[in-house]
């Protein structure tokens, strides 16, 4: 999934890693829509064809499983972030935080 | 040697929690890793040496009486080879892994649940069953105190119990099982009856194996526990427990409607969890429970090519799952969190760890050439081929999640973008993480490009083509336009990492309501108790008090009387005597 | 095994020959090695003629002999069946380890009267294994009282104003009940039916002349209540307060008190009632039996809700042994073949597994003096074995295997199934569950759970309890896992008492 | 009687120690009168034995006084008639054999408590008060009773007194002792007035004879007279007042033969009279034995409770003898041969454990010279013998197994099941275990001073009582345990006397 790497901080601690340089980042965004292009076109070459199975009528839909992909990144980018808002506590909520941490109780464990 | 054990003991399972046990007591932490390897391999070989058999035709071996009911040790049929193979495959790359950080119970608990694990797939009986179910519980929950934090306690105390309760529930099931028939064989069972009521033992049981098996609202130990173990201990906690589970409602409840149901919601609702936990592990345990979401899907299809699916990618998912908690642990190791709001940029330091975790996303995403599109494809088919729309439905965006939660947030956010302070670390993931790693990162990929090197380890024989241009273009389709829309949100800054905390669960109810109920009715209880007693008590000592002053040396009723009193009353006595005489006549 | 001595010989030598090393340790009084010696010597002794004894009944002899009859129908007389010939290797058996464990105890705690200590401890088992062979009411009921009376010195051992107060509640409710309770009902059983004899099958079942009450009479349910309360040593809630209280006595003591004898004893009698006097079958015709089965099953949860909130290790452990008898009384008041069998397995793994965590938790307060669970947290890892021993026996109680604990559970549920009593399976779980929580939790926490500043200790510094408690702890562990392996020899071997060979059996 | 040469048997229990006590008082004080009482008393008690014998194999005796038989065509006898069944064989046989016991007990006690120059006066009251309780016991003549019982009775006070030398309260005790038996012994002669009034006889068989049928005011204040005259020298609740301090105060070892036998002969003659006399036609006596219940039960608590919190060890034992009293009263009040029976075996076994546990407390105070609570302390390391007596004795006091004891509510308990009572069965067995939980605790006190109490620190060292004393005392403690292991003399007569009694008529119905 060589996918999106654009990510702001990248420029501001100025360390840029093989990724973060921009004419990499320019060759991986170019090769993402590219190969979304041509799968996209394939599948609406095998359905128009005929040389693909539909098990459904739903996705007898030339882009079904883009739109679909598409669709649910969606819906799933909100809700998970809706859930996030929703159900996140403080660190602390159950447990106090030092609870998590691993004290060095000098001995090691058995 | 008592009949149970001399059956018991001729399961390579057994054999392994023998070896479990015995390495405990060695001291050092290579001669450890070595003398369970070493363990690993001679049990693999022990089962390798039974062969294997058709489903409609197992092998029993390891046969004693109990209470009556024929037990029987092992069945070897292709169903179980496959997870006992799969189970010793996971236990050694367990063991490489933790060659040198794992503890001395992690490592000798680790084999002993491996060894559990094993014990129950192979287990030709429910009460075999029971018993290595049980140790597996036991086991496994000091893999999660492994952990070392009073978190971790409390949270291996959660889920003993829940594990327990599972084992408890299995009994019971079993229980009314044997009551009712005599019966002990773990055949396959139906949740309703011949007369279409319920039935009450195979709905035990189904409850006890759905708890292990993360069904929805029974998931809640897994995403609590996991992310609370050591580095080492979580790859063995994502291994067995759940696939053992699998396994049993593979044999028990094939086809059985409302798995469909059960799985469908487990692959979908999970993911959203997923995406809303700050916790690495975390994000990799709800991830893991999605895809057991596919296998349940698969056995409630319950057709072949189904059941070949759930197995296959059972199998994929233990090799997977297991890769990814490997490179967080690994990172864990280094960089001492996995609080996704602390990490970015890890790839610098830990290049070959990243590479691993890339390989895992592609895999658990179901690119083409890894092991996940093979697997996957099978129980999607299935689900197609059977008219089960809204199964399948699931199963498609189970796939789109995982591409968010393993590609984008354990792969990408982690390993990519810039270095955090936390990223500083001191190089990339020991040599024996590394080597486990890789061996299971060539296992994705073999079963990827191979995949008739799993087939014929799968129950039943099903000619089924993985690398058609269907299955190839649609999954490419649905990865890609859900890489594109996630790298469009990153790039306009709609997408945020989910707030660092703690993400409430179904748990939650048992630890903040069920708690305060369950303190209440035990101090009532202890209370009203203690109250009573302490009447008792009082009351008792009133009560002698009472006596004493009335019969005590000083009391009325004690005292000696003088002689004139006595001759009066003596009259008294007489007087009356002689009323009641009178008047009763 | 071959053996030159009959089974009746071996009744005969178990049952006098503690009263010999009564003597021999009385003689030996200021010799603490030589009377030490005389109790283990003694002990082994009796634990060869039990299984000498055990034996015998697994080939089918019912060996016994009659002291004196006393009015017809009335007498002393032994006989052993296999369900008190397991008892007698029991209590036999667990003795020599008690006794093992005692020295290490008395010793390490410097008590004093030791050898009044032992003397009791001779004179309770001779007891112990009166109950067991004991062939009918009148026979038990003696040994019964003299468990009672003996015990009394060694629950008051030390002899402050605790103990006192421990021991008064200890003798009033187990004399109470049995005087004022157990008697009456074993002489309504001999007014009713003449004998006091236990009868294979019954004594109100009546036999080939058909029961003598109906099984549904109001009687039946007076005399089972007679019997589930008199005998107060099955701590059947409300009669339990006897067992916490009793926790004032060393610790040695309490093991004796809960694993060997005292509340076996109790759920033995509780058995040999429902098998003998009763009839597993006519009980279960009859609707009385179901008030003491939920009884029980309150029994069991209440007590698990008090045990955890205790602090002291002690008294949660009595506790659990409260909660952990009244399975034995389930399986008594289930009323069918496998329940008895149940309730008969129950007694050995629970002995078994509440031995080793009563000479745990003494081990602890030998070595460290610490009898309160909150002071014990990382102890675990100053005393290692100790708290590993502790662990094994916890699973045994709540019921994993593979320890034994987890075989009678198993048997119950049966039974419930079969009695159609489906609710008993919601207690056994709840049971399990809270078992792990009361009884896990602070023993693990000593482990598991990191230490807090600061309780630190030295990494290379173990202080672990004299070997003297640390290996009978270890013994017993060890036989909670041997006993779930050997588990249907031992059912076979009940199976003439209990009827439960298994489905169809 | 059919054995030749033993026609005169039936006499003798009687007129050998009242002959025997006049000779006493002739000789010099010291060993001799003792080993004459002791003599007459085990010459008495094999006589005893040879007539329960007889009367075991060949039923009922009768004697005529001076062979002052029914003229031909009187039914009534007129002289007096001594008439010997299974019921009062089997007292007679108790009350020569407890005496055979202390007497020889009596020694060193008595040389230690009383005055040595009083002790041929001692051993002379002593025999005449034995003579009085054989005569009671086997007389057949009501107002020959009566005259039994003064013999005893005024033989008892002169005993009682003679503890004054330990304890002057003994004189007080004395004196009240003999108002409230002199009132007894009256209500007893005026209630025998009566009947004879009515019936115009006195010999008891012939009494029921002529009471059947009779149920007129007389005859009721007859028996109202009767049953409480009685009823005060049994001190039956609420009659009781005068026994505890004169058994406290008096020498141990009259402690011991009162406490052993005078109540059970007195209960001997409730049962004569209410079974025998009166017997089940008389209409009255239902509601006797319903008040019977009540009394027994409250006498068997009330008295406990007393018990229970005495510090002194004589008293205890004595309000523990009124409580006893009440089980006797309760096994009369069943109106069944069970429960006659079990009386009469309580009669028994608790004149074998009272004696036992008075003769324990008579050592201690010979050695000590306290029967308080306080000297018993420790008392199992300083006077083991002693002190395991006690033990065993109080154990059997309480009803433990393996002990007389256990028979004795065993088989009230037996009887109390199968009865029809207005109290429910269970709730009156209930009632039995709690009270034997109370002896349980005094004892248990007792027990518990003497084996875990430390000894007083300033305590001197003493020694064990005299074998004498020890062996007489054993005798008594292995009694308790010899008959539960026989118990064809106590179940097997009681329960043939209890039928006897019980048919109608005195005898002649029945076959024994």
């Amino acid at each position: 999934m060589s996918d999106n790497h654009h990510t702001p901080a990248s420029e501001e601690t100025g360390d840029t890693g093989f990724f973060e340089k921009p004419g990499m980042r320019k060759i991986l965004w170019v090769a993402l829509l590219a190969s979304c292009a041509i799968f996209a076109a394939l599948g609406i070459y095998g359905m128009v064809a005929g040389w693909m199975h539909p098990y459904f009528t739903l996705d007898g839909l030339p882009v079904f499983y883009a739109l679909a992909g598409a669709i649910v990144a969606a819906v799933l980018g909100a809700g998970g972030r809706l859930l996030s808002e929703a159900l996140t506590k403080p660190s602390d909520y159950y447990d106090s935080p030092a609870d998590e941490t691993r004290p060095d109780d000098g001995e090691g464990r058995p | 040697m008592s009949d149970l054990l001399a059956g018991l003991i001729q399961n390579p399972g057994m054999l392994l929690i023998v070896a479990g046990v015995i390495v405990a007591l060695l001291p050092g932490r290579q001669l450890r890793a070595i003398a369970a390897l070493a363990a690993i391999i001679g049990c693999y070989a022990l089962l390798a040496s039974y062969g294997t058999a058709p489903m409609d035709a197992p092998v029993l071996m390891g046969e004693s009486t109990l209470f009556g009911l024929d037990l029987v040790s092992i069945r070897i049929d292709r169903l179980s080879v496959v997870f006992a193979t799969l189970f010793f495959i996971a236990a050694g790359l367990n063991a490489i892994y933790g060659w040198l950080h794992a503890s001395r119970m992690e490592a000798s608990m680790g084999l002993i649940y491996a060894g559990a694990a094993i014990g129950g797939v192979l287990a030709g009986d429910l009460l075999t069953l029971f018993i290595f179910w049980e140790l597996a519980a036991l086991s496994s929950v000091f893999i999660v105190w492994g952990g070392g934090t009073h978190a971790a306690f409390k949270a291996g105390m959660r889920y003993l119990v829940i594990q327990v309760g599972s084992g408890m529930a299995l009994m019971a099931g079993v229980a009314l099982t044997v009551a009712a028939t005599g019966e002990t064989a773990f055949t396959a069972m139906s949740l309703t009856a011949e007369d279409g009521s319920l039935n009450i033992a195979a709905l035990l049981i189904f409850i006890g194996f759905g708890v292990k098996a993360g069904f929805p609202l029974l998931h809640f130990w897994l995403p609590d526990a996991y992310p609370r173990a050591s580095a080492v201990g979580a790859v063995m906690l994502s291994a067995f427990t759940t696939k053992m589970a699998i396994y049993a409602l593979a044999r028990g409840f094939p086809g059985e409607d409302i798995l469909m149901l059960i799985g469908a919601v487990m692959a979908v609702a999970f993911i959203f969890f997923g995406a809303a936990a700050s916790d690495l592990r975390r994000v990799l345990a709800y991830s893991l429970n999605s895809q057991l979401g596919f296998m349940v899907c698969g056995i409630g299809i319950g057709s072949e090519l189904a059941i070949n699916g759930a197995v296959a990618h059972a199998f994929a998912s233990v090799i997977y799952k297991g890769m990814l908690f490997m490179a967080m642990g690994a990172v864990l190791t280094r960089a001492g969190t996995l609080r996704a709001a602390h990490l970015s940029g890890l790839y610098r330091a830990m290049p070959l760890t990243a590479l691993v975790a890339f390989i895992g996303a592609l895999t658990i995403t179901g690119v083409p050439l890894f092991a996940g599109f093979v697997t996957k494809s099978m129980t999607i088919s299935a689900a197609g081929y059977y008219e089960h729309m809204l199964v399948w439905l699931a199963l498609i965006a189970a796939t789109v999640g995982a591409v968010n939660n393993i590609g984008v947030r354990i792969f990408h956010d982690t390993f990519m973008g810039a270095r955090s302070d936390a990223a500083k670390v001191s190089g990339d993931a020991p040599l024996p993480m590394l080597i486990a790693m890789a061996l299971a990162a060539a296992i994705c990929l073999v079963v990827g490009i191979q995949p008739t090197l799993l087939w014929s380890m799968l129950p039943f024989d099903y000619d089924y083509a993985a690398y058609t241009m269907d299955h190839l273009i649609t999954q490419m389709q649905l990865i890609l336009f859900a890489v594109l829309l996630f790298a469009l949100a990153r790039r306009f800054g709609l997408a945020a990492r989910p707030r660092d905390g703690v993400l409430l669960d179904v748990d939650w109810l048992y630890r903040v309501p069920g708690r305060i109920a369950l303190a209440g009715v035990v101090r009532g209880t202890a209370a009203a108790w203690h109250r009573l007693w302490w009447g008792i008590q009082a009351g008792v000592a009133r009560l002698v008090k009472g006596l004493y002053d009335t019969h005590g040396p000083e009391g009325a009723l004690a005292r000696s009387w003088p002689v004139g009193f006595m001759a009066l009353f003596t009259a008294v006595v007489l007087g009356l005597m002689l009323i009641v005489t009178f008047v009763a006549y | 095994m071959l053996s030159l001595l009959s089974p009746e010989m071996a009744m005969y030598i178990s049952l006098i020959l503690p009263i010999f090393g009564l003597f021999g340790i009385m003689l030996a009084d200021k010799v603490p090695n030589v009377r030490e010696g005389v109790t283990l010597v003694t002990g082994a002794i009796v634990f060869y003629m039990a299984i000498i004894v055990a034996v015998a009944v697994s080939g089918g002899a019912r060996p016994g002999f009659e002291v004196a009859e006393i009015i017809p129908g009335l007498a002393i007389r032994f006989e052993v069946e296999p369900l008190g010939a397991m008892f007698g290797v029991i209590a036999s058996g667990l003795w020599i380890v008690n006794s093992l464990y005692s020295i290490g105890y008395m010793r390490g705690t410097h008590e004093k009267h030791q050898t009044r200590f032992y003397m009791c401890f001779a004179i309770a088992i001779m007891s112990a294994l009166g109950i067991a062979y004991s062939a009918n009411l009148l026979t038990f009921f003696i040994f019964y009282e003299v468990l009672t009376l003996s015990t009394f010195p060694l629950v008051t051992h030390k002899e402050n104003e605790a103990a006192r107060n421990g021991g008064r509640i200890y003798l009033g409710i187990l004399l109470g009940t049995s005087i004022g309770l157990l008697l009456p009902a074993i002489v309504l059983t001999y007014v009713l039916t003449g004998t006091t004899e236990f009868t294979l099958g019954g004594l109100f079942a009546g036999g080939a002349e058909g029961p003598i009450l109906m099984a549904t009479s109001p009687v039946i349910f007076v005399l089972l209540a007679l019997f589930a309360f008199g005998i107060g040593k099955a701590a059947l809630m409300p009669i339990h307060p006897w067992l916490p209280a009793a926790m004032v006595a060393p610790t040695p003591v309490s093991a004796f008190l809960h694993a060997v004898a005292v509340v076996k004893a109790g759920v033995f009698g509780i058995l040999k009632v429902v098998i003998f006097i009763f009839g597993v079958d006519f009980l279960a015709e009859g609707w009385a039996a179901d008030f003491f089965l939920w009884l029980a099953a309150f029994s069991v949860l209440a007590a698990s809700a008090i045990a955890m909130t205790q602090d002291n290790l002690k008294s949660r452990l009595a506790f659990s042994t409260v909660s952990q008898l009244s399975y034995v009384t389930i399986g008594a008041m289930l009323a069918t073949s496998m329940g008895v069998a149940g309730g008969a397995t129950q007694i050995a793994a629970h002995a078994l597994g509440k031995m080793t965590l009563f000479m745990c938790a003494g081990a602890i307060y030998v070595a460290h003096h610490k009898s309160l669970i909150s002071e014990m947290r990382g102890l675990g890892r100053k005393m290692p074995f100790t708290f590993i021993a502790f662990i094994i026996g916890a699973f045994s109680i709540i019921g994993l295997p593979p320890m034994a604990g987890s075989w009678p559970k198993f048997m119950l549920m049966w039974s419930a199934a079969d009695a159609g009593h489906q609710l008993v399976f919601v207690v056994l779980i709840a049971s399990s569950l809270m078992n792990i929580v009361y009884l896990l939790t602070p023993m693990l926490r000593g482990f598991m759970d990191p230490m807090s500043s600061g309780l630190k200790f030295d990494k290379d510094c173990l202080a672990e309890a004299p070997l003297f408690c640390l290996v009978p702890a270890w013994i017993t562990a060890i036989g909670t896992i041997v006993l779930f392996f050997y588990i249907e020899p031992l059912i076979a071997f009940l199976e003439p008492v209990t009827g439960a060979i298994g489905f169809g059996g | 009687m059919a054995i030749p040469g033993l026609e005169q048997l039936p006499v003798l229990p009687v007129v050998i120690p009242l002959v025997a006590a006049p000779l006493t008082l002739l000789m010099k004080p010291g060993r001799a009168p003792w080993a004459w009482a002791t003599l007459v008393s085990w010459v008495t008690f094999v006589v005893t034995l040879l007539l329960l014998e007889a009367v075991w194999v060949h039923g009922p005796v009768e004697y005529a006084m001076g062979g002052w038989g029914a003229p031909e065509g009187m039914s009534a006898p007129i002289g007096i008639t001594y008439y010997v069944d299974l019921a009062n064989a089997l007292v007679l046989t108790l009350v020569a054999g407890i005496a055979s016991v202390v007497f020889p007990y009596a020694y060193y006690s008595v040389e230690s408590e009383i005055d040595h120059r009083q002790t041929p006066a001692f051993y002379t009251a002593l025999l005449i008060c034995f003579t009085g309780l054989l005569g009671v016991t086997i007389t057949g003549d009501a107002f020959n009773v009566f005259v039994f019982l003064e013999i005893s009775s005024l033989s008892t006070y002169a005993l009682i007194a003679m503890g004054a030398r330990n304890d002057r309260r003994a004189l007080t005790a004395s004196f009240n002792y003999l108002v409230m038996g002199t009132i007894g012994a009256t209500f007893y002669v005026i209630g025998i007035g009566l009947l004879y009034q009515a019936t115009g006889t006195l010999n008891m068989l012939d009494l029921h004879q002529q009471l059947m049928g009779q149920s007129n005011r007389m005859v009721e204040a007859g028996f109202a007279f009767i049953i409480t005259g009685i009823g005060l020298k049994l001190a039956m609740v609420p009659l009781h007042l005068w026994l505890p301090n004169a058994y406290c105060y008096a020498p141990s070892a009259i402690s011991a033969f009162l406490a052993a036998t005078a109540t059970k002969v007195q209960v001997y003659i409730i049962l004569r009279f209410m079974f025998s006399v009166f017997g089940f036609e008389f209409a009255f006596l239902e509601v006797a034995l319903n008040a019977f219940i009540v009394l027994g039960i409250v006498g068997m608590f009330y008295a406990s409770f007393v018990a229970v919190f005495r510090d002194n060890v004589k008293q205890m034992l004595a309000y523990s003898s009124i409580a006893q009293i009440g089980y006797m009263l309760l096994g009369i009040s069943f109106g069944t041969v069970d429960g006659v029976a079990a009386s009469l075996i309580h009669v028994f076994n608790h004149a074998l454990i009272k004696a036992a546990l008075f003769m324990g407390v008579g050592c201690v105070v010979l050695r000590l010279g306290s029967s308080n609570f306080a000297a018993f302390n420790g008392l199992a390391k300083r006077m083991p013998w002693t002190a395991w007596g006690l033990i065993i004795s109080g154990l059997s006091l309480v009803g433990v197994p393996l002990t007389v004891g256990f028979i004795s509510k065993w088989k009230l308990m037996e009887a109390a099941f199968q009865t029809q009572t207005f109290i429910p069965p269970l709730l009156i067995v209930l009632l039995i275990g709690a009270s034997s939980l109370l002896a349980a605790i005094y004892i248990g006190r007792l027990a518990y001073a003497m084996l875990l109490q430390p000894v007083p620190e300033d305590a001197e060292p003493v020694k064990e009582a005299p074998h004498l004393m020890r062996i007489t005392m054993w005798i008594m403690v292995l009694a308790n345990i010899w008959f539960f292991f026989q118990t064809d003399v106590t179940v097997g007569v009681a329960t043939r006397a209890a039928q006897a009694l019980l048919d109608t008529g005195l005898g002649y119905g029945g076959a024994y």
